[in-house]
C-alpha cells in the first residue's frame, strides 16, 4: 500500500483500469497467451503424432519460445503489397482485426469487483456484439486481397457467419433467459448461489462451443483457411508482420470466447470471491483465466483428432442441428429459470 | 515365334479378313496388324469381343525404313478369360505424313495416351477431341523427343557449355 | 450425398468456359498444398466444379527416351525413380519384361524374395497413400502416423538392400542379395506392429464421423464407367471390378499364394480408402505365406552362376550376394518384343520392350497406374463441390512423378 | 516539396525503412537477434518439384521430425522464406520455381535437394531438365538420390550456420525470361 500512498486518489481507478486493459487480462497477457497456445497446439499435436514438435529453439523449455523466433522472423521480413490489391483495406484491416479481437475481453469481468472499472449492466451484450464484428472484417480482407482463393475464403466466411450467428444469438438469448440479466457479474453471482451454468443448461454450452470452433476456425471447422484447398483463404496474400497479426487473430478471438464461456457456463471466479483491486479482481481473475485457458486448450487439441469438415455440410448442420439445439437450449433456459 | 496359334486363329476369324492376327508366343502377345483404313472396324470388333479398355497407346519410329508403327495395347476387365491376354493393335503409317484415325470414340481410355503419343512422336490422331500438349513444355513442342532422330548428348561435357560445373 | 450427378464431360473449348459469366477459373498448383507436382485447372460456378483439366508434365524427365539411350541394366534405376514410393514393383515389372526377351527365368528362391520385397513395397506405397489422403483432408495426425508406420518396413528393406527407397534389388536372372538370417523374425515383428496399427486407423480415421461425412458418396465411379475409362489398381477394385493382375494374369510366383482380391461396390472415396487397408491386410498374409514356404536354392539364374568368375562365386557362396558381372552389363537380347504387366501399389504397371539385338532397348514403353487414373480428374470431379477436389485427389492415390515419368 | 501520392498517410515510408535497415545492419546485437529468429524459423514453401518429395515428407514425419529445428512446411510462398527444390527441375517446373521465388519476401534462401539439381544425377542427359544453379541462387546443396532425411537435416543445420554468419549465395542467376541457356535446353537433339 505504500506505493499507492504517493499516487493521487483520483488516479487510482485510471491506473486500475489501465492495468486491467493492458496487463491482466488485457493486452500483454493476451499476447503471451497467444504465444503459449500456438506452442501448445503444435506441441500437443506433435505428441499425438509421435513427434517432438518445436524443440531445438530452447531445449530446456521444450521449444516454448518457438513463436518468438517466428515473430522476429515475421517482423523483419519484407512486406509485399501485391499489385491490384485495395491498398487501404489491405494495409489497415489486420490492425483492425487485432484490435477488435482484443476488444471483447474488456467487457468480460474476471472478478467480482469489476463494476468499479466498467460500470455497465449490458456487458454480455457488448462482449458478444464485438466478437461478432470480426467475421465482417475477414470478408473485407478476402475481398481486398485480389486473389481468387482469398475471395472464395471470404465467401465461405460469409456463408458460415450467417449460418452460425443465429444459433449464437439464440444461445446468448437463452443465457439471458436463464439468468434474467445481461450483467456478467450478476450472472456469475447467480451461478455461485446455485450451480455452474454448464449444469443448468448443458445444451447451450455445447452449442456455444460449436459456434466458437466455427468462428475461430478451429479444426474441424477450419473451412475458411483450409490450407489444402484455399491455402489460408483470406490471408493468402499477407506476408511478414501483417500475417503475424492475422495468424494471431483467431487465437485472440478464441481467448475472448473462452473467457465468456468461463463466466457464462463455468461459474467464472467461483469458488473465490472478494473485494478491492487485488482481492476482488486479480486473484479471482486467475481462476477465471485458468478456466478459460483450459477451454482453449481443449478446443485447440481438436486439431490432432479431426480432419476438416465440408462447407455445404457445415452450413447444413448450422441451419439444422445446431439451430434445433439452440432452440432446445432456449426452452431449457425458460424451464430452469422458472425453477430457480 | 510368330505363329498362328488357336487363340490367334479364333481372333482372326472373329475379326474377318481385314486384319492379320499372329501370336508372339514368347512374349505372350497377340498381334493384330491392320491397314489404316480398316482400323476403326477392327477396333470396334475387338471391343465387341470384350477387349474393353486400352492399356497404352504408343508408337515405334523406324527412320531408316521411313515408317512408324502406332500400337494400341488393349485388354479386358469384364471378361475374365480375356483378362490375361494382351492384344496389340498395330497400324503402319508413313513417317512423312503420320496420320491415323483416333480410337477415343472406341476406347475412351486411350484419350491421354493418344495426346501423349501426339506430342512425343508427332502422330496426328484424326478425330481426337483434344490434342493439346500434355507433358512437354512449350520449348520442346514440335521437336518430337521420342523419335529416333532426336539424339541425346552422349557425353557429360556436352552439357556444360559455359565450362565449370560449380555455381 | 448419393444424388450427385456427374456432369457429362464435354470437350468444349476452354475460352468458351472462361467467358461464361459466373465461372471462376482456379489454378490449383503446382505450388499449392493440395496439388502435388501438377496443376489442376478447376472451373467453379458458385461452389460447384464445372470442369477440371489436369495439367501434368511438371516432372516429365523422359524416362522412356533415357532408357532407350542406356544399357539394359542401367535402365533399372531410371525405371525406379518415377515410382519412388513403390520402387520394387516398377523394378520387377521391367525385369520380367527383360527376362522374357532374354528367354530365362529366375530360380524359385529368387522369385520368392521378389514377391516378399514387392509386397513390402506395396505396404509402403499404401501407407504413403493413406498419409497423403490424410493431409489433403486436413488431418495431420493420420499423415504423421502413416509416415511413421512406413519406417519399420523401410528399415527392413534397408537392412536387405542398403538403401531407403531405391533398392535396385531385382536384376535379370535373380536378385542381388539373399535374405539376411533373422529377416523372418524381424519382418514378423513389423507385421504384428502394423496389424495393431491398422485397427488404430480404423478407430481414429476410418470411423471418424468427419471422414465419413466427407468421403462417403463423394467421387463415385461406377464399375462400368471405370472399365470404360480404363482406370487401374485399388481404385478400379473399389468400383467393384475384380481385376488384380496378380490373380488374373499371374506373374512371378503369385499363383502359389492364397489371397483374396478385396472389392467394394460403392466406388466412392471412402471405398478407395478402405480398399487400401484391406490390401495391406492381404499383403500381410502373403508375406507370412512367403516366409513360411520360401525354398532353399540359388538366387541367380543357373547359367549366370556358372559364368561367374571364381572371385565372384566365392563372394556369392559366402555372403549370398551377386556382384554385378560384366555379363549383366553387356546384355544384348535377341530381336523381338516383350511386355509385362505387374500389379504395383497403385495399380497395373505396363512395360513394353522392343529389342533390335543391340545393347540398348530399341523401344522402351512404360505406362504407370497414376497416368491411367487421370480420368478421375476429368470425369469424376465435375459436379462436386470445390472442397471435394482434394478428397477425390487424395483418394485415388495419385503420384504425379509416376504419371509424368515419360 | 511535392508530396507523393500515398505519403500523405504514411510520411515517407521508403526513407524510414532505409534508415531502419541501416540501423539494423550497423547494430550488431540487433542483427544477431534477427538472425537468431531466422535460423529457428525456416519455413519452406509447399512446392514439390519431383520424387525427392517423398523423402521430404519422411523428413517432416515423426521419425526425423524437422519441426524440431523450426522447419515447418507451409502452404504459401508469401509467408515462407525457403525454396526447397526437392528433386529434378524440369523446364516446366523451373518457371514455377522461379515465380515462387519471386513471390517470396526477403530475406529468403534456397536448399537444393537431390543429385538431379546438383549436376543432373541419372537424368543428366534428359531433354527436359535444368540445373538449379541456372534458376535460383542456391545456398545449400543436399546430394543423394534421393538424399536421406538425415542429409536434409544436416543441410538445414548448414544453412543455419550460413544465416548466422550472414553469408549470401554467390550465384545470382538472371530471371527466367533472360536465361538463354534454359531456352536452349530443348535444342540438344
Amino acid at each position: 500500500m505504500s506505493i499507492l500512498y504517493f499516487i493521487p486518489a483520483q488516479w487510482l481507478p485510471l491506473i486500475e483500469s489501465g492495468f486491467y486493459a493492458l496487463i491482466f487480462p488485457g493486452f500483454v497477457t493476451i499476447l503471451l497467451l497467444a504465444f503459449f497456445i500456438i506452442w501448445f497446439e503444435r506441441k500437443a499435436a506433435a505428441r499425438v503424432q509421435m513427434r517432438y514438435g518445436p524443440l531445438w529453439v530452447s531445449r530446456k523449455t521444450g521449444g516454448l519460445i518457438q513463436l518468438l523466433a517466428d515473430m522476429i522472423r515475421f517482423s523483419f521480413q519484407e512486406f509485399i503489397v501485391p499489385e491490384g490489391v485495395d491498398f487501404l483495406p489491405f494495409i489497415f484491416l489486420p490492425g483492425f482485426l487485432l484490435a477488435f479481437a482484443v476488444l471483447p475481453t474488456i467487457f468480460i469481468p474476471i472478478g467480482p469487483d469489476y463494476a468499479r472499472i466498467f460500470p455497465s449492466s449490458y456487458t454480455l451484450l457488448l462482449a458478444s456484439a464485438f466478437t461478432l464484428v470480426i467475421p465482417i472484417y475477414l470478408i473485407v480482407v478476402g475481398w481486398a486481397a485480389d486473389n481468387k482463393f482469398s475471395f472464395i475464403g471470404a465467401l465461405r466466411e460469409g456463408y458460415l457467419l450467417i449460418s452460425y450467428e443465429v444459433p449464437y444469438l439464440l444461445v446468448i438469448a437463452s443465457a439471458f433467459l436463464l439468468y434474467r440479466t445481461l450483467d456478467l457479474v450478476k450472472i456469475v453471482n447467480i451461478q455461485a448461489a446455485s450451480v455452474p451454468g454448464i449444469i443448468l443448461n448443458p445444451v447451450a454450452a455445447i452449442v456455444y462451443l460449436l459456434v466458437v470452433i466455427r468462428s475461430t476456425g478451429r479444426v474441424p471447422y477450419d473451412i475458411v483457411e483450409a490450407d489444402s484447398e484455399l491455402i489460408f483463404g483470406p490471408y493468402t496474400e499477407y506476408s511478414s508482420l501483417m500475417f503475424g497479426f492475422v495468424m494471431g487473430v483467431p487465437y485472440i478471438e478464441l481467448y475472448g470466447y473462452s473467457l465468456l464461456f468461463a463466466t457464462l457456463f463455468l461459474g467464472g471466479w467461483i469458488p473465490l470471491t472478494g473485494a478491492g483491486f487485488v482481492g476482488g479482481l486479480i486473484i479471482p481473475g486467475i481462476v477465471t483465466f485458468v478456466k478459460a485457458v483450459l477451454v482453449m486448450c481443449l478446443l485447440v487439441f481438436l486439431r490432432a483428432v479431426y480432419p476438416r469438415y465440408k462447407l455445404d455440410k457445415a452450413i447444413k448442420t448450422g441451419w439444422t442441428w445446431v439451430l434445433y439445439l439452440a432452440f432446445v437450449s432456449l426452452l431449457i433456459s425458460a424451464f430452469v429459470s422458472y425453477l430457480i | 515365334m510368330l505363329a498362328e496359334t488357336p487363340h490367334a486363329q479364333k481372333l482372326g476369324l472373329a475379326l474377318g479378313g481385314s486384319a492379320s492376327v499372329t501370336e508372339d508366343q514368347k512374349a505372350g502377345l497377340i498381334e493384330v496388324r491392320v491397314e489404316p483404313k480398316f482400323l476403326m472396324d477392327v477396333s470396334k470388333k475387338l471391343k465387341e469381343l470384350g477387349f474393353d479398355h486400352c492399356v497404352s497407346v504408343t508408337a515405334v519410329d523406324y527412320p531408316r525404313e521411313n515408317y512408324m508403327d502406332v500400337i494400341w495395347h488393349v485388354s479386358s476387365y469384364s471378361n475374365e478369360e480375356l483378362g490375361n491376354k494382351l492384344v496389340s493393335l498395330t497400324v503402319r503409317i508413313s513417317r512423312d505424313e503420320p496420320r491415323v484415325g483416333s480410337l477415343v470414340g472406341v476406347w475412351e481410355s486411350s484419350l491421354f495416351s493418344e495426346r501423349e503419343t501426339h506430342e512425343m512422336f508427332g502422330v496426328e490422331f484424326e478425330g481426337h477431341p483434344d490434342l493439346r500438349p500434355l507433358l512437354l513444355p512449350e520449348e520442346l513442342l514440335g521437336k518430337w523427343p521420342l523419335r529416333k532422330d532426336f539424339i541425346l548428348p552422349k557425353r557429360r561435357s556436352d552439357l556444360f557449355r559455359k565450362g565449370g560445373a560449380q555455381p | 450425398m448419393s444424388n450427385i450427378t456427374t456432369a457429362p464431360f464435354t470437350y468444349e473449348s476452354l475460352s468458351q468456359l472462361t467467358m461464361k459469366e459466373g465461372v471462376l477459373e482456379l489454378q490449383v498448383g503446382p505450388a499449392h498444398a493440395g496439388s502435388g507436382h501438377m496443376r489442376i485447372l478447376v472451373w467453379v460456378e458458385g461452389d460447384t466444379v464445372v470442369k477440371v483439366d489436369p495439367d501434368i508434365g511438371f516432372v516429365h524427365r523422359g524416362v522412356e527416351k533415357l532408357s532407350e539411350d542406356r544399357l539394359y541394366v542401367k535402365a533399372i534405376p531410371i525405371v525406379e525413380r518415377p515410382n519412388l514410393v513403390d520402387t520394387v514393383n516398377a523394378n520387377l515389372g521391367y525385369i520380367i519384361a527383360l527376362e522374357k526377351l532374354l528367354g530365362l527365368e529366375a530360380p524359385p528362391r529368387a522369385q520368392y524374395i521378389r514377391v516378399i520385397t514387392a509386397e513390402i513395397s506395396r505396404i509402403i506405397s499404401h501407407l504413403y497413400g493413406i498419409a497423403i489422403y490424410g493431409i489433403f483432408m486436413g488431418s495431420s495426425t493420420v499423415f504423421m502416423w502413416a509416415l511413421a508406420d512406413r519406417e519399420p518396413f523401410i528399415d527392413i528393406m534397408e537392412e536387405l538392400t542398403g538403401a531407403r527407397l531405391t533398392y535396385s534389388h531385382i536384376i535379370p536372372g535373380g536378385v542381388r542379395w539373399d535374405l539376411p538370417k533373422d529377416f523372418g523374425e524381424r519382418l514378423e515383428v513389423a507385421l504384428k506392429y502394423l496389424e495393431g496399427r491398422v485397427s488404430d486407423y480404423e478407430k481414429i480415421w476410418m470411423n471418424n464421423p468427419v471422414v465419413r461425412a466427407r468421403a462417403e458418396g463423394v467421387g463415385i465411379l461406377s464399375g462400368a464407367k471405370a472399365t470404360e475409362l480404363g482406370v487401374v489398381g485399388p481404385n478400379l477394385r473399389a468400383s467393384g471390378v475384380k481385376c488384380d493382375v496378380r490373380k488374373c494374369a499371374p506373374y512371378s510366383v503369385y499363383s502359389d499364394f492364397d489371397f483374396d482380391v478385396p472389392t467394394f461396390k460403392e466406388g466412392d472415396s471412402y471405398a478407395r480408402l478402405l480398399i487400401r487397408v484391406e490390401e495391406i491386410k492381404q499383403s500381410i498374409s502373403i508375406l507370412r505365406q512367403a516366409l513360411k514356404n520360401i525354398p532353399e536354392g540359388k538366387i541367380i539364374y543357373e547359367d549366370y552362376y556358372k559364368r561367374m568368375t571364381p572371385l565372384m562365386k566365392s563372394i556369392y557362396d559366402e555372403k549370398g550376394r551377386v556382384k554385378f558381372t560384366s555379363l549383366l552389363t553387356s546384355l544384348s537380347p535377341p530381336k523381338g518384343q516383350s511386355f509385362s504387366r505387374v500389379e504395383g501399389g497403385r495399380g497395373e504397371i505396363f512395360f513394353y520392350l522392343i529389342s533390335d539385338g543391340t545393347k540398348n532397348p530399341y523401344r522402351f514403353r512404360v505406362v504407370t497406374p497414376s497416368f491411367r487414373n487421370l480420368p478421375y480428374f476429368t470425369h469424376v470431379m465435375p459436379g462436386h463441390k470445390l472442397a471435394d477436389v482434394p478428397v477425390i485427389y487424395g483418394s485415388i492415390d495419385y503420384f504425379p512423378p509416376e504419371a509424368d515419368r515419360r | 516539396m511535392v508530396q507523393e501520392e500515398g505519403s500523405v498517410y504514411f510520411g515517407n515510408l521508403d526513407e524510414i525503412a532505409k534508415k531502419a535497415g541501416q540501423f539494423i545492419k550497423k547494430n550488431r546485437l540487433a542483427s544477431k537477434v534477427i538472425n537468431w529468429g531466422y535460423t529457428y524459423s525456416l519455413w519452406p514453401a509447399y512446392l514439390v518439384t519431383a520424387c525427392c518429395g517423398t523423402e521430404l515428407a519422411a523428413a517432416s514425419g515423426p521419425r526425423f521430425d524437422l519441426e524440431r529445428l523450426g522447419f515447418l512446411s507451409y502452404g504459401n510462398p508469401r509467408q515462407s522464406n525457403i525454396v526447397l527444390i526437392d528433386g529434378t527441375l524440369t523446364i516446366k517446373m523451373a518457371k514455377v520455381v522461379r515465380t515462387v521465388w519471386e513471390q517470396m519476401p526477403e530475406p529468403k534462401w534456397v536448399i537444393a535437394m537431390g543429385a538431379c539439381v546438383l549436376d543432373g544425377g541419372i537424368f543428366w542427359n534428359s531433354y527436359s531438365t535444368v540445373l538449379a544453379r541456372d534458376i535460383l541462387p542456391v545456398d545449400i546443396y543436399v546430394p543423394g538420390c534421393p538424399p536421406r532425411p538425415e542429409a536434409l537435416a544436416r543441410g538445414i543445420m548448414m544453412l543455419k550456420e550460413k544465416i548466422k554468419k550472414g553469408e549470401k549465395s554467390l550465384n545470382q542467376p538472371t530471371s527466367i525470361s533472360e536465361n538463354k541457356e534454359m531456352r536452349e535446353v530443348g535444342n540438344v537433339g
